[in-house]
């Protein structure tokens, strides 16, 4: 816990007041939880309208535009109806298990928004292991997913929960993986100071454009596409396919509590953009962030605008991709993420130790995520060749996954 | 790039010293990433015979590796937590030539019976590796791990073949009865840890040394001791299949592929009693007059119950795995009375590497007797040894004398170890410990002769029955080593001397 | 400041609690998460230890807790790996049940 | 329970209320009738074990105790749970025959444990730690120097086991 | 001679293990083995024969000894040597071997090959008992001979083989573990493992309890070999189902190791224990005597009879080494002289003479009791049976064996001018004048050994009416059909003569044969004597 923060004004006055030190850091602490909260929560609406939006203009059509500007309150009042709905138990369901779970996935999603820098100095808590407290904290919505499927007594919902566990864990190695690459050049697990390595000072000025996706695409692809996978969206919302799973772990959710889930699960998305945003866009890194009133406000605005277009754009790939199988998901983290993001970890330590000055390294890097991308693209581009046998298919995405179909005895399930 | 450890060495300096280790880790690997490089549709009977040879090599090249170290004069220490001492290379040694005796022996038994040969050959060189690990480590942290390496992957090996039931049994069940006592073992760890500050063993030894003397503060906390010992004593003993840990082993060995479950009985043991004398006789040393009568205890109820026990089996298999119970407790014997600076030429530990030693190639030969006459029958009831002396009248021999060796008969091995352990028990005059040697002795016989009986005392002719040749070898080996360490075992002894005098000037 | 032998008595609870699952229960999972207790009681120890040590600079026991942690997981990833072979095989994962090798 | 003092600081409250937490779970993992129960009170064991890290200052390691306890062992667990389902509404007892003789022994380690435990004179105050970011680079610093075999080891721990598992658990098919 | 003088022992020991070899190595032929095994050891039977003449009197103790490093970290060396005491029984182990190959070539038609390799591999062992001067080899001959003979009785057995093999080797085993814990706890007193040495080394010499640990743990290995009463249960079972060139062996030369080890090692190294202990010996031996001729009788099976018989005649030897280890030490000789209101010098020659008559006993219950043994092999060749009841009338059907067997039986009684006759007086005479009481109740053996020969074997077996019917189905030796008893042929004769030429010429000029057992005792008295 460096620098300055928000929480010291606040302590500062409550043990004025001869409150002891822990008490008014866990009353100070309270405040910002409080705030926090009801951030993810407004916030959640926002998000839904804007997948709503954005997938409509895929779509060609218009999407919400009754209820307020652009229809802005369209999805308070579906909230609303959520509430008023009647709020169904199964029979034989399992009441622990059952209830616990929509309540621990809100918590799950909520409780990372701690560790997010939304501007310099203001974030919930600058844990000196945020990268790992991220990845941790993710597991409680897997248990929720499990607990879900499994109090349901549902066998869907069940199969659900298995596929849960299987996608998570699979696209969390990735992630961490492509997470640890930011972690192996930055040399901190904090995320304030990971953003505030971002940096690029020219003449005193901070640019703040030192964004290490420049320096790393393929790690930042890597994490992208993870954080699809972790998001549940397409083409990894295997999870709720509705063809497949009528609606996923939550099949037998209703009102409020399938609300929950809905909620969480928009939370999550916008987290790991916002995370994407920390960890290889800058964060709250921008032009003018170094002065000295105007600059926080700056960076709230510079993670905002990261944040919100990296959620557009997963948006946007799920408005665009058709969903895989569930042995293609597996194939895919497991034989061409992981290996990718591994050998960028092995490059990066060598380099890194190298006895040449940092500019020289950050060109190594740079050169090896791209070597990895290339050697990736091109690998798959030859499979997809060989493996449609002569049609002349440049790599799209279409002919990725209409390959990977042949891949089946190769894939792990 | 020469970072130096605290406790001595230096990164490329010491990679020299743990050359087995490394023979190993690289032909582990090696052999899975073969696999994983290769076509899985060209993968069968041939590819598991390729891994075989390779293993055989590793394995034989790590050996060879152990043995220039045999003679090393002075302990070294590399990366500051494995100590090559005498001690050390002694049991990689014992522990290399286990694993290629039953490598040679027991691969084809295996490539028949799995699809997953690459699979098994790798594991089969981790656990060699972890067992020489645990051979040489002088910190609780890597004597954990190493010995978490070890059952981890001797657990997998035990269950091995997924689709045989009892081999599936086998596995879960050493699995669960391994992790309770390795948890016990950790917790008795973490004390010791706590009472004393650090988890390398000369630090150990130092502060109770301390504490015996006693200086006040730290005597109290000395006190933790007595838990810690006994918990860490009960994980240890569990891998030594010591009383009242030991009824996993009948399991484990009868369910297990009968390769897994021949080193399981040998390497494996070695190396849990490698570990339970650095445990013991370096790091708990001052504490020598509060462990000697616990250890003395459990022999005695080890060696009575694995003989009882195995005085009802009608299963060869089963009733050698209670026998090599009783025999842990027969090697836990030295240990108890260990002597610094005996003139005799017994200070007890040297009994227990020769135990060991002979033990080794006494007990995988009648393993792999077993291994012969099941590849062809089937079966290991005793009802298969029917008349072997006609159906393979070699086999039957070699049997023979390793029963008569685990008997403790003159002129095998086994001799050589039980008198070296009477001779440690007669010359701390626990009189007691070495009636009950005697008692047992006679009871492990009629089982032993019960075999003997079946084999021999008979007229009729059954089928003709074929060993397999890689079992023919090791056979030979064994039988050859058994009777050399018997008839003429100064060599050895000059060895297991120079290893226990080694660890014995540590810790005095 | 909190004593060292509360954090202890707590390690010492896990580990009896843990204990008398993983000898009592007859489910193999249930006795796998008996072990996990076991592991974290003496996690608890080692990190407490480290705590209140002389010599916190030392992180000994930090370190044997890391490994512990990840020697738990492929632990768990074998012990589970096993009793799902079992359970393939036998249909049941109750250690009553499976009796095929006695005597 | 040890003796407090008469107005307990906050700390110790705290630490009373992770201690109880952890016990109370702990007693439902091996008490639980239903397994799966069993397997959630194990969740929460485990959190209130991470939570007693972070009052010893211990905070990479609570974190890890999440990620790989609960984030991996955990769901494993629930997972195999899933996957064996057939015995979980059993009639019959979860606990063996032998579960009052195995109780009393239970206990008995216990007071045996408490009373080691509790009359040795520990050292009560615990010296200054090192600063957060420091101690997980000096913790990174033990890996590969002091503690480089043990850490070395256990990495190829984990690959066997990895191995290992994946061939024991997969389908024949 | 020189040469050979320092080789002849390992030639000797090893000489069978050669044979061993040969036999395993050529095996093809069943009479070429049977053939090339008598022919070979011939050899250890000439050479022994050598030491008969060449032992030097003049010089005495241990000659032609070999000294070899073997295990050097422990003192152990390959250490042979004989004595007064060892010289004869080397040529009666050679001796009888060389009979049981020759008889066995008659009567053994299965797993020749194997028996063969066997009965030389015992040989050995045997040989190596009594030549070992150093106790890890003494302790490895010891324990070796134990394999052989139990695969003897195992394989060729009679029908309660298994029961009878296993129970043979685990009794002498656990004996012999006891001796071997006894013989560590004398190294660790001594520091060297060479039983002269030791014995001089005195170990343990002011600590009767040690001692008498050490003592107990070297007498129950021996007892259960001699075997002396109560540790004799085995003994009746082994024999009687053992082969007959097993039984021979066992009764002949592997009971004389126990005796052999409490004169060579017992007395010598633990003379404080010996004499705070001979009571006790002596109570044994004279027990054994009386209750061994007293079971004799009780006898139904022929086999059976001669093999308790066989506890009741080593009850003279444990009776005499008794006798003498009441004076094993100068102050027990002096006690005994003032008891006695004898001069030392008397008391000293008593003792003398129960030794004397113990060694004797030994020799010639080989000699008795291995032609015994052989006979009740060639009459079961025949009739298939050893019930004495089945038997009758046999002395007009087979006047050979008649004649044979009342040799045999008339010299294990004790009849003077036959050999058994010069051991019992010898033995009581020794033990009257040190052990009065015992030796009187000893004398009861004697009367009941005339009742069991001659009523039982003699009276039962060759008197009275022959009736045919009683056995089921005579045969000739070698299998054919018989109508009734068939007498002696050649190669039995062959077999019988030489030791019953022994009986009576050493029954009528025992002295060569005493020369060398006198010698071992007065250097034994001398011995004791040295210490003060």
């Amino acid at each position: 816990m460096q620098g300055s923060t928000w929480s010291d004004g606040i302590v500062g006055l409550l043990t004025g007041l001869g409150l002891p030190d822990m008490l008014a850091l866990g009353i100070a602490y309270g405040i910002g939880a409080f705030i926090l909260v009801n951030f993810g929560m407004v916030s959640a609406l926002l998000l839904i309208w804007i997948t709503r939006k954005a997938i409509s203009r895929m779509q060609d059509r218009l999407g919400p535009n009754r209820l307020g500007p652009y229809g802005l309150f369209q999805t308070v009042a579906d909230a609303a109806k959520l509430i008023s709905k009647e709020i169904i138990t199964p029979s034989q369901s399992d009441f622990l298990a059952y209830n616990a779970a929509p309540i621990l996935s809100v918590f799950g999603v909520l409780i990372l928004l701690a560790v997010v820098p939304f501007a310099p100095g203001l974030v919930g808590m600058d844990l000196n292991v945020g990268v790992l407290f991220v990845v941790a904290l993710g597991s409680i919505g897997v248990m929720a997913a499990l607990m879900a499927g499994w109090g349901s007594n549902n066998k869907y919902a069940l199969l659900a929960g298995f596929r849960v566990v299987a996608q998570l864990l699979s696209y969390e190695i990735p992630m961490v993986l492509s997470i640890l690459t930011v972690v192996l050049v930055t040399g901190t697990m904090s995320f304030g100071r990971i953003t505030e390595f971002q940096s690029l000072t020219i003449g005193g000025f901070n640019l703040g454009i030192g964004w290490l996706g420049i320096m790393m695409p393929a790690a930042m692809l890597i994490f992208f596409i993870s954080s699809l996978a972790e998001a549940e969206l397409t083409p990894f919302d295997l999870l709720e396919a509705e063809s497949e799973l009528i609606a996923g772990f939550h099949i037998e959710y209703s009102g409020m509590k399938f609300a929950m889930f809905f909620l969480a699960q928009f939370v999550n998305a916008w987290v790991l953009s916002a995370l994407m945003a920390v960890l290889f866009l800058g964060g709250w890194q921008g032009p003018g962030v170094g002065l000295p009133v105007i600059g926080p406000i700056l960076g709230l605005g510079y993670f905002f605008i990261k944040s919100y277009a990296i959620y557009v754009l997963q948006q946007w790939v799920r408005g665009t991709f058709p969903r895989i199988r569930i042995d293609q998901m597996m194939y895919f983290a497991w034989k061409v993420l992981v290996p990718a993001s591994v050998a960028l970890i092995v490059v990066q330590a060598i380099v890194q130790k190298l006895p040449v000055p940092d500019p020289v390294i950050y060109a190594f890097i740079f050169l090896a995520n791209i070597g990895v991308i290339w050697v990736v693209v091109t690998a798959l581009q030859r499979y997809i060749k060989s493996a449609t046998m002569g049609t002349k298919r440049s790599f799209e995405p279409a002919g990725l996954i209409g390959t990977m179909q042949k891949a089946d005895t190769y894939a792990m399930y | 790039m020469s970072a130096v450890f605290p406790n001595g060495g230096a990164v490329l300096n010491d990679l020299g010293l743990i050359l087995p280790e490394i023979i190993l880790l690289i032909g582990g690997l090696f052999i899975f990433c073969l696999d994983v490089a290769s076509d899985p549709k060209a993968q069968g009977k041939r590819t598991g015979a390729s891994y075989m040879a390779l293993s055989i090599l590793f394995i034989a090249a790590a050996l060879l590796a152990s043995m220039l170290q045999l003679k090393v004069t002075e302990p070294q220490v590399a990366y500051g937590m494995m100590t090559i001492d005498g001690f050390a290379m002694f049991i990689k040694v014992t522990i290399l030539t286990g694993m290629l005796l039953v490598a040679i022996a027991g691969g084809g038994y295996m490539n028949k019976r799995t699809e997953n040969r690459s699979e098994f050959w790798t594991f089969f060189i981790m656990v060699s590796l972890a067992m020489c690990v645990a051979a040489s480590a002088n910190n609780l942290v890597l004597i954990y791990i190493a010995i978490e390496f070890l059952s981890i992957t001797s657990y997998m090996l035990a269950g091995f073949l997924r689709a045989d039931r009892r081999s599936n049994e086998a596995g879960l069940k050493y699995f669960l009865y391994g992790s309770v006592a390795s948890a016990v073992m950790l917790y008795g760890i973490s004390l010791l840890y706590g009472a004393t500050g650090s988890l390398y063993l000369s630090d150990i030894a130092t502060f109770f040394a301390a504490a015996m003397e006693g200086h006040e503060s730290i005597q109290g906390i000395a006190f933790a001791a007595i838990p810690a010992t006994v918990l860490t004593l009960a994980g240890l003993g569990f891998k030594a299949s010591l009383a009242p840990f030991y009824q996993w082993a009948p399991d484990t060995y009868d369910g297990s592929p009968t390769p897994v479950a021949t080193y399981l009985s040998t390497a494996s043991k070695t190396a849990a009693f490698a570990v339970i004398v650095r445990v013991f006789v370096v790091g708990l040393a001052p504490f020598q007059v509060n462990w000697v009568p616990i250890l003395a205890g459990l022999s005695i109820i080890t060696m009575t119950m694995g003989n009882l026990a195995a005085l009802r089996q009608t299963n060869v298999k089963r009733m050698l795995a209670y026998s090599s119970v009783a025999q842990a407790g027969y090697i836990l014997m030295g240990l108890v009375a260990v002597t610094t600076f005996s003139t005799s030429g017994m200070d007890g530990l040297n009994g227990v590497l020769l135990y060991l030693f002979a033990y080794l190639f006494t007990n995988v030969g009648a393993f792999l007797v077993i291994m012969a006459v099941e590849e062809t029958t089937g079966s290991t009831e005793l009802s298969a040894f029917h008349g072997l002396i006609h159906r393979a009248p070699g086999l039957a021999v070699m049997f023979v004398i390793f029963l008569l060796s685990l008997t403790g008969i003159p002129l095998t091995g086994g001799f050589l170890g039980k008198f070296y352990v009477f001779g440690a028990a007669i010359q701390h005059q626990y009189f007691w410990l070495a009636a009950a040697g005697l008692v047992n002795a006679g009871i492990a016989a009629f089982y032993y002769l019960n075999v003997v009986r079946t084999m021999f005392f008979t007229d009729d002719k059954g089928t003709v029955l074929n060993a397999p040749m890689g079992i023919q070898i090791s056979l030979v080996i064994c039988t050859v080593a058994t009777l050399w360490m018997g008839v003429y075992p100064a060599t050895v002894i000059e060895w297991v001397n120079t290893a226990s005098a080694q660890i014995l000037a540590v810790a005095q | 400041m909190v004593p060292l032998t509360g954090y202890l008595l707590v390690g010492a609870f896990l580990f009896s609690a843990g204990l008398y699952g993983a000898l009592a229960r007859k489910n193999a999972i249930a006795v796998l998460m008996s072990i996990e207790l076991m592991l974290n009681a003496a996690n608890i120890n080692l990190v407490a230890f480290w705590r209140y040590g002389d010599t916190p600079a030392d992180l000994t026991g930090q370190v044997f807790a890391v490994l512990i942690i990840a020697l738990a997981a492929a632990e768990a990833a074998v012990g589970l790996a096993l009793i799902i072979s079992v359970y393939r095989e036998r249909k049941t994962v109750d250690l009553d049940e499976l009796d095929l090798l006695a005597g | 329970m040890p003796e407090l003092p008469p107005l307990p600081t906050i700390s110790q409250l705290v630490f009373t209320g992770f201690a109880l937490f952890t016990c109370a779970s702990a007693l439902g993992v091996v008490l639980a009738r239903n397994l799966f129960h069993g397997a959630l009170a194990l969740v929460a064991t485990l959190f209130g074990v991470a939570g007693l890290y972070v009052m010893l200052e211990a905070e990479f390691l609570a974190v890890s105790q999440v990620l790989v306890y609960v984030g991996a062992i955990a769901t494993l667990i629930t997972f195999a749970i899933m996957l064996t389902r057939s015995m979980m509404y059993g009639k019959t007892s979860p606990l063996n025959r032998q579960w009052g003789k195995t109780g009393l022994f239970a206990v008995m380690i216990f007071l045996a444990l408490y009373g080691f435990v509790g009359s040795i004179p520990w050292a009560d105050s615990a010296p200054a730690v090192l600063a957060d970011e420091s101690m997980i680079a000096a913790l990174g610093v033990e890996f590969v120097t002091n503690y480089v075999v043990a850490f070395e080891v256990m990495g190829l721990l984990l690959l066997v086991a990895l191995v290992g598992a994946v061939m024991l658990a997969r389908d024949n098919n | 001679m020189e040469s050979l003088d320092s080789i002849v022992l390992t030639v000797i020991l090893f000489w069978p293990v050669v044979s061993a070899l040969l036999v395993l190595l050529f095996g093809s032929n069943d009479k070429l083995i049977k053939n090339g095994s008598i022919v070979a050891s011939l050899l250890p039977l000439g050479l022994s024969i050598y030491l008969l003449t060449a032992y030097d009197f003049t010089v005495g103790g241990m000659q032609f000894s070999v000294n070899a490093e073997w295990i050097p970290q422990l003192n152990a060396s390959f250490h042979l040597g004989v004595d007064g005491l060892s010289v004869p029984l080397i040529f009666l182990t050679a001796l009888l071997s060389t009979l049981s190959l020759f008889y066995s070539a008659g009567v053994i038609g299965k797993r020749v090959k194997e028996y063969y390799f066997l009965m030389h591999l015992l040989q050995m062992s045997m040989l190596g008992v009594f030549m070992a001067l150093d106790y890890v080899l003494f302790y490895v001959f010891w324990e070796i001979s134990l394999v052989p003979m139990y695969f003897l009785i195992g394989v060729w057995g009679g029908a309660n083989r298994g029961y009878a093999s296993v129970k043979f080797f685990i009794y002498t085993l656990v004996g012999s573990v006891a001796m071997l814990l006894a013989i560590l706890g004398v190294y660790f007193a001594t520091g060297t493992f060479d039983i002269l040495e030791a014995a001089a080394a005195q170990p343990f010499a002011d600590n009767l309890t040690l001692a008498s640990l050490a003592f107990w743990g070297l007498f129950l290995g021996f007892a259960f070999k001699v075997p002396s009463f109560p540790f004799h249960t085995w003994l009746p079972d082994a024999h009687t189902e053992a082969p007959t060139a097993g039984s021979v062996i066992l009764a002949g030369v592997l009971l004389k190791l126990g005796a052999y080890g409490l004169l060579r090692i017992m007395l010598p190294t633990f003379p404080n224990a010996s004499v705070y202990w001979a009571p006790w010996l002596v109570a044994l031996g004279a027990i054994a005597i009386v209750y061994g001729a007293f079971v004799c009788v009780a006898q139904t099976d022929l086999k059976r009879l001669i093999a308790y018989s066989s506890v009741s005649h080593m009850g003279y030897v444990v009776l005499g080494i008794g006798a003498a280890a009441t004076v094993m030490t100068p102050e027990g000789l002096a006690n005994m002289a003032n008891v006695f209101h004898l001069s030392e010098e008397a008391v000293r020659n008593s003792a003398v003479m129960a030794i004397n008559g113990a060694t004797l006993q030994m020799f010639n219950h080989g000699l008795i009791t291995g032609a015994l043994f052989f006979l009740v092999g060639i009459i079961y060749e025949r009739a298939h049976t050893r019930e004495l009841a089945k038997f009758g009338g046999l002395s007009s059907k087979t006047p050979y064996y008649y004649a044979m067997m009342m040799v045999a039986a008339f010299a294990s009684l004790g009849l003077p001018g036959l050999a058994g006759f010069w051991a019992e007086f010898f033995t009581f005479r020794g033990a009257f004048a040190l052990v009065p009481v015992w030796a009187a109740f000893g004398t009861i053996g004697i009367v009941i050994t005339a009742v069991y020969i001659l009523y039982r074997i003699i009276q039962s077996v060759f008197l009275g009416e022959y009736d045919a019917t009683k056995v089921d189905h005579w045969t000739t030796v070698d299998g054919h059909h018989a109508d009734g008893p068939t007498d002696m042929v050649t190669f039995e004769k062959w077999t019988l003569w030489p030791l019953v030429a022994g009986m009576f010429l050493l029954g009528i000029y025992p002295t060569p044969l005493l020369d060398f057992f006198n010698t071992s005792a007065i250097e034994l008295m001398n011995f004791v004597s040295s210490l003060s």
